[in-house]
C-alpha cells in the first residue's frame, strides 16, 4: 500500500490508464513538460511523449473542442483546465458541443472525454482561482460530473470517468490536493460513477457533501459527536448521475439534513439535492433541510476561507435543524 | 510523393480562376480530368441546386419548418467534395452543405429524412431540418452554433495525425463563422500542432444581413491565416474547376503532413439567409441579379459545351434523371414516418439513468 | 391606448428609452437595417443611425464583452443575442466581466448594460433555438435576470433594466413574441424589477411560474377551476433579485405549490425556488412542491411541444399535489 | 494635423529597433526627446525593477500571497507609459503591467494596498494580489482570466469613437493571450468598426511554460494584424525608446481616427511565470542568461551615458531616492489595516438585495 495525497492519485490514475490504452491522451496549458501547474501531469510528458501529453496553446475553447473530435475519432482524451474558473472560455464547446454529440447525432457519435478541472476556493485565489462552477455542468443534460474528495475516490473514479463513454467534467478539490493522504491499494482498482459513499454513519442528522467541504463536514460531524449528536456524512462524489437512494435512505433514518457544497446557493446542486429531498421525503422531515453554502457574490480574496462553509457554519445551521 | 512545387499562390489579392465567365479554360497548366469526371461534377451541380428548389417545396408543403438555401454555392462544394476521399476523410460542415453531402454520397434519402425527421434520420430527428449527420461517411452532424464544429474538427486531425491515419478532415463555415472565438482557437491550434485539416471558408458576403465589411475589417478571409502561419487561399468559388483544383491541393498538402490550409471560396448566395429571412431588408435585388449573372452552374455549362459534353437538351435529360431520384428518395424518407415523441429519452447517456427514467414516466403519462 | 405584442413592446421600450437617454444604444447581430430576426430593434437603425444601433460581427464575446466596456465608459448599451443558446460563446465575458466588474473593482466601475436574448421553447427549433439558459445566469453572483411574460411586463421591466446601474439580463419568451397581445398605457411607465406578480387570485394552490410556461400555468388554473380547485398564479418576473415575500405569502395561503419552468430540472431556478419554499414554510406545506420543467435533455426538435412543461403535465402535477 | 506619412513600417520581418544593444542611436531620425525626458524614461525604468524585487520582499515576509515577475518587460511599459495621455486615455492592462501603472502615476501605495489587500486598495482587496485597477486614472481593474479584458477595451474604445472624445485605448497581455477567442472577437470587432485602440503585446516568448511555437504556428503576433486589417508592428521591447516611438505612432493613428494597431513587443521575462511557478522545468538557464545580457535597463544606460545623461554615481543615486519612495508608500499602504471580511456583502449590486442581507447575517454570526 502506498501513501498518495491527491494530486498523486490523480497522476497515477492517468499514468496507469494511458499504459493501459494508448487511446488515452491528456492535453492542456502545460502539462508537458511542465508537468501541470499542480503537477497533476508531472512525468507523463517524459514518459509518453509529445503526441500523447499535449501542450495546448491558452484556449480553453480549443482543449475542450479539440478534445471532442478527438474523441469521436477514438482517442480517449483527459482534457485539464487549468483551473475550474477559467473553463468558460470553453464553455461553448462544453455545453453546444460536448454535451449534446452522441444525443443529437442520433447515438452515431460520442464524447468519451475527460475534463479534470482544479476547483474550490481556500487557497487564496480570489475570483478567479477559487470558483466550484459544478452547478453550470449538472444543469446541463449529457455531461457526467464527478467531485471526488479523497485520494482512493479520486483515483477510482478518475479511471471509471477514463473509460466511460461520456463526456465527464472531474472536478479537483485543489486546496484538499496535499492536504489528505491516505494509503491506497497498490493493485488496480476502479469506483463506478452515480454511487456516493458513507463517510461516517450517525442517526440525528445526515451531512450530504461533496468535494472540498466533505473535510469541514467530517469535522462538524466529529464536533457534534462530543455534543451527543450522531451525524452521518454522506459523500455524493458524482453528482450526474447521483445517487439518490443513498442520499433519501440516510435521511429517511435521520430526518434531518444539511446539503454542504462551496459554490454559491442560488440555483446551485445544493438546491437540487435540498429540493429532492424536500420533495421526497417531506412527511419523514423532522426539520427543513438546510443549504450550507458558499455565498451569493463572486468569491472574494478576502475572507478567503469565511466565504466557504465553515465547521462554524455547519454547525450553526446543524442547530438549527436540531432544534427546529 | 511529395512534391515539391505547388500550383497555386497563397494569399493574391485576386481570387483564383481556372474558367472565366465564358467558360474558357485560363489556367496556365492543361486541365487532368476525364469528360466522365466533368459530368460527374455537373451532376453534383444539379444535385444540389434541385435539391434546394425541393426543400423549398417541402417547406411550402408544411413537410419541413425550415430550409437554408444554398443555390450559390454549389460550385465551391462540389469541388471540395471531389476533393477528399468519401468514407475515408472526415468532413465537419455547416448547414448550408447539402452539395457537398449529396456529391461526396450521403445518400439522399437520409437527407430528406433529416429534414423531415422521420424514423430513417440516423439522427433521430433530434435537430432542426438542414443538420444533417452520419457517422459511416464520416460526417459530423452538424450543430447550429456557429463555427462550434471548427474546434472538435481540428481534434479529429490531431488524432489522424497521431494515430498516422492518413486521414485529412475538411471542415467548412460561414464568412460570419471566422469572427467567432471557438473559430481562432481551433485554426490557432491546427496551426500549432501541423494538422492535416483544411479550412473551407464558404464566403457568400453575408453573415443573414451583416456584410463583410462590417464583419471583419480584413479584406479577404484567406488573409487571415497569417495569424496562423499556414497558407490561405483566395478562390473564385462559382468555377467549380478552381475549387476542385485548389481543394484538392490544400487536402494534398494536408495529406502529406504539410499542415492546415485556409481556403477562402467566394461565392453567393441567391436565396435568403434561411426561410425565416427577408432578404429585401438589406440587400438590393440589383446585386442579386448580378451575381445571379455569375452562376456557377451556367458557367460550367458554358465550358462543357465548348469542350462538346453538354447541349441544352443533354442538360434537360440530366435534370430529369436527378429530379426523378430526388423525388424517389423524398418518399422513402417520407414513408419511414415520423419520429416518435418518447425517442428524447434515448441517447443521451450510454448507460441509464434513474433521472431520466423518471422523466420518460411523466412524459409517457402526459401521451 | 395601443395594443402591443411582446416584440413591439420590446421595440417601444427600446426606442423611449434611445429617445430619452442618447447614451443608449443598441448592438448585436443583424440588429441594423435586418432590425433583428424577430424584428425587435426595426427602425431604430434608420431613425438613430449606426452609431448607435450597432450591426456586429458574429461574435456573441464581442457583443457582451464591447457591452461592458461601453458601460464601463458612460454608455449604456442594450445588447442583443440572436437566440439565447447562443449566449455561451460570449458566456465568460458575462460571468467574468459582466457580473464581477462592480465587485472586484470595490465598486469603482461598473457595467449597467442589458443583454437581451429570446430564449425558450416551442418555435421548432431543435437544440439551439430553443434552451432557456437562466439557471446559468441566476447561479452568477453579480448579474440581475428578469423573465417578462406580457407586452406591458416587457415594456415596463425593459425600461427599468435599461436605467438600471447593473448588468440585466433580459429574456423575451419567444414564443410569446406574437402570441399574446393586450392594450398597453400610451404614457410611460416602469416596473421595479424583483416584483413578482400575482397573475390571478386563488386559495388551493400556487403555480409559479415564469416568461413562457405563464400561459401554460394560467391554462392550467382555468381547467383546475373547471374541477372546483382555485389556483393562484405567480408570475416571477424577476429572477435576480427574486421576490421570495410574494411567493412565501401565497404557499402560506395555498398550502400546496408547483414551480413551473422550461428549463431542465438539475440544478435550475425552479429547483432554487421549491427549495427555498420547502425551507421555510416546512410546517405549512399540505404536499410538497412539486417542479414541473423541461426534461433533462437537450431540447429535441421531436418533440417540440412536450418537451416543456404542457398543461396536462401542469395538472397532472397539481392533482398529485392535492391528493398528496 | 493629420500626418500622411508614418515612421514606422508594420509587418517587418526583423524588430524595430532604435538603440543596438550597445546603446547606439540607429535610427534614420533624429532624437527628438529633452534629457530631462529621457532621465524620466529611466526612472520609470528602475522604479518598476525595483517594484518587482520588493514585491518579492514582502512575499517572503509572507504580507503577501502571490507576485507576478516583471522585470525584463520595464521598456516595453515604460514606452507605452509615456505614449497616452494618462487620466484621459484608458487603460486597460494585465497582471504584469507594474512599471507601466508607476510610470503613469497610479500612486504606489495604492499599488501596495491591492498587494497586501488593505483597506487603501480603492478595489477593497477583492481579488488577489497583481490585480490593481484605478477609476480615477482610467486604469481598468486587471482580471485573471487570460484576454477577457480585450473585449471591454475595444468596448470602451467604440464608446470613445461613438462619444467623439478624442480619447484612445491602450490595452495589454501576454503572447498566450493572443490564443484565446475573446482576443480574437475583440481585435476583429475593433478592426470592423475602426475604434481607436493600440493593442499591446508583451511577447516574452512564454505562457508559463509553453513556448511560443507551441502557442502559435505563426512566427510573429503582430502577423496577426493582418486578420483585422489594420497594421502590425513587431518592435524589440528591450529597447525602450522604440517602445515609446512605435506605441506613440500607434496611439496617434487611433487618436486620429485611422483605427487600431497590434504593436508586439519582443521582451523577455526574467523570473518565473509567478510565486507559484518553477521556470527551471521548462527552460534552461543559458538561455535566460542570454536574454539577462540584453537587459533593457543596461541598454538604456549606455545610451544615456553615450549622451553624458548617466554615471554609475547618478544611477546609485536615482535608485535610492526611488527606493526610499518604495518603501515609504508600503509602509501607508500596510498602516491602512487589512479589508474586514464583511466588506465581502458589498459593491455586488447598486442595490440592496434581501439574499444578500440574509447571507451577511450568517457570516456575522460566525465571525
Ligand atoms: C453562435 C451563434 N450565433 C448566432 C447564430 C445565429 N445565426 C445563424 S446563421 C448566422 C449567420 C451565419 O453567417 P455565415 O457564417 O456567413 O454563414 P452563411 O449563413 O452566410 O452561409 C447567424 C448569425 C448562430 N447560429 N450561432
Ligand atoms: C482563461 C485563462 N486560462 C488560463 C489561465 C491561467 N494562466 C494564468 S497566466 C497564464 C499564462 C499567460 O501567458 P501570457 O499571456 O504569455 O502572459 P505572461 O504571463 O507570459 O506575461 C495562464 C495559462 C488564466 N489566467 N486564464
Ligand atoms: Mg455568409
Ligand atoms: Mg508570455
Amino acid at each position: 500500500m502506498a501513501t498518495l495525497n491527491i494530486v498523486q492519485a490523480v497522476k497515477r490514475a492517468l499514468d496507469e490508464e494511458m499504459a493501459r490504452d494508448e487511446r488515452v491522451v491528456v492535453l492542456g496549458e502545460d502539462v508537458g513538460k511542465r508537468g501541470g501547474v499542480f503537477l497533476a501531469t508531472e512525468g507523463l510528458y517524459q514518459k509518453y511523449g509529445p503526441d500523447r501529453v499535449i501542450d495546448t496553446p491558452l484556449a480553453e475553447a480549443a482543449i475542450i473542442g479539440a478534445a471532442v473530435g478527438m474523441a469521436t475519432h477514438g482517442l480517449r482524451p483527459v482534457a485539464e483546465i487549468q483551473f475550474a474558473d477559467y473553463v468558460f472560455p470553453g464553455f461553448d464547446q462544453l455545453v453546444s458541443q460536448a454535451a449534446k454529440l452522441r444525443y443529437r447525432s442520433g447515438g452515431q457519435f460520442a464524447a468519451p472525454m475527460v475534463v479534470r478541472m482544479p476547483s474550490g476556493g481556500g487557497v487564496k485565489g480570489g475570483h478567479h482561482h477559487s470558483q466550484s462552477p459544478e452547478a453550470y455542468f449538472t444543469h446541463t443534460a449529457g455531461l457526467k460530473v464527478v467531485v471526488p474528495s479523497t485520494p482512493t475516490d479520486t483515483l477510482g473514479l478518475l479511471k471509471t470517468a477514463i473509460r466511460d463513454d461520456d463526456p465527464v467534467v472531474f472536478m479537483e478539490p485543489k486546496r484538499l490536493y496535499r492536504a489528505i493522504k491516505e494509503e491506497v491499494p497498490d493493485e488496480e482498482f476502479t469506483i463506478p460513477l452515480g454511487q456516493a459513499r458513507v463517510r461516517r454513519e450517525g442517526k440525528d442528522i445526515t451531512l450530504i457533501a461533496y468535494g472540498g467541504p466533505t473535510v469541514e463536514a467530517l469535522q462538524a460531524a466529529d464536533e457534534l459527536a462530543k455534543a451527543g449528536v450522531s451525524a452521518e456524512v454522506v459523500d455524493l462524489r458524482s453528482l450526474v448521475p447521483w445517487d439518490k437512494e443513498t442520499v433519501l435512505n440516510s435521511v429517511a433514518k435521520t430526518g434531518r439534513a444539511l446539503v454542504i457544497a462551496e459554490a454559491p446557493r442560488t440555483a446551485s446542486f445544493a438546491s437540487e439535492v435540498a429540493a429532492t429531498v424536500m420533495e421526497e421525503l417531506l412527511d419523514q422531515l423532522l426539520a427543513p433541510v438546510y443549504r450550507v453554502t458558499g455565498f451569493d457574490t463572486p468569491y472574494p480574496y478576502v475572507p478567503d476561507r469565511q466565504y466557504m462553509p465553515t465547521v462554524t457554519r455547519i454547525l450553526n445551521f446543524a442547530k438549527k435543524a436540531l432544534d427546529y | 510523393m511529395i512534391k515539391d512545387t505547388w500550383r497555386f499562390e497563397p494569399f493574391s489579392e485576386e481570387p483564383i480562376r481556372l474558367i472565366d465567365e465564358e467558360g474558357r479554360w485560363v489556367a496556365d497548366f492543361d486541365l487532368d480530368l476525364k469528360d466522365e469526371e466533368l459530368l460527374e461534377l455537373y451532376r453534383h451541380l444539379v444535385r444540389g441546386r434541385l435539391l434546394d428548389e425541393r426543400y423549398q417545396i417541402i417547406l411550402r408543403q408544411g413537410k419541413t419548418s425550415f430550409v437554408a438555401p444554398s443555390a450559390g454555392h454549389e460550385a465551391a462544394q462540389a469541388g471540395l467534395a471531389k476533393a477528399v476521399r468519401p468514407g475515408f476523410d472526415w468532413l465537419f460542415p455547416y448547414y448550408r452543405d447539402k452539395t457537398l453531402l449529396a456529391a461526396i454520397g450521403y445518400p439522399v434519402e437520409l437527407l430528406y429524412a433529416q429534414m423531415l425527421a422521420t424514423r430513417l434520420d440516423p439522427n433521430k430527428g433530434r435537430q432542426m431540418p438542414e443538420h444533417p449527420g452520419l457517422k459511416e461517411l464520416n460526417v459530423f452532424t452538424v450543430a447550429s452554433p456557429i463555427a462550434s464544429h471548427v474546434p472538435p474538427a481540428v481534434g479529429a486531425a490531431i488524432s489522424m495525425k497521431i494515430q498516422g491515419t492518413g486521414q485529412v478532415v475538411v471542415t467548412t463555415f460561414g464568412d460570419g463563422a471566422t469572427s467567432e472565438g471557438d473559430w481562432h482557437a481551433a485554426l490557432n491550434f491546427a496551426g500549432a500542432q501541423g494538422a492535416p485539416i483544411v479550412f473551407a471558408a464558404e464566403n457568400n458576403r453575408y453573415a443573414i444581413s451583416v456584410n463583410f465589411e462590417k464583419q471583419s475589417g480584413s479584406p479577404r478571409i484567406a488573409d487571415k491565416a497569417h495569424a496562423y502561419g499556414f497558407p490561405g487561399y483566395h478562390v473564385d468559388g462559382m468555377d467549380v474547376l478552381a475549387s476542385l483544383y485548389v481543394a484538392r491541393e490544400a487536402v494534398e498538402r494536408a495529406r502529406q503532413g504539410l499542415g492546415p490550409s485556409l481556403v477562402e471560396f467566394l461565392v453567393y448566395r441567391y436565396g435568403p439567409h434561411s426561410s425565416a429571412d427577408d432578404d429585401r431588408v438589406y440587400r438590393s435585388r440589383e446585386e442579386v441579379e448580378f451575381w445571379r449573372k455569375k452562376d456557377p452552374i451556367l458557367r460550367f455549362e458554358r465550358f462543357l459545351e465548348k469542350k462538346g459534353l453538354w447541349t441544352p437538351e443533354e442538360g434537360e435529360k440530366i435534370r430529369e434523371t436527378i429530379k426523378a431520384d430526388l423525388l424517389a428518395a423524398e418518399e422513402k424518407a417520407e414513408a419511414a414516418g415520423p419520429v416518435p415523441p418518447e425517442w428524447m429519452f434515448d441517447d443521451l447517456y450510454s448507460t441509464p439513468y434513474w433521472l431520466l427514467e423518471e422523466q420518460r414516466q411523466i412524459l409517457l403519462a402526459e401521451l
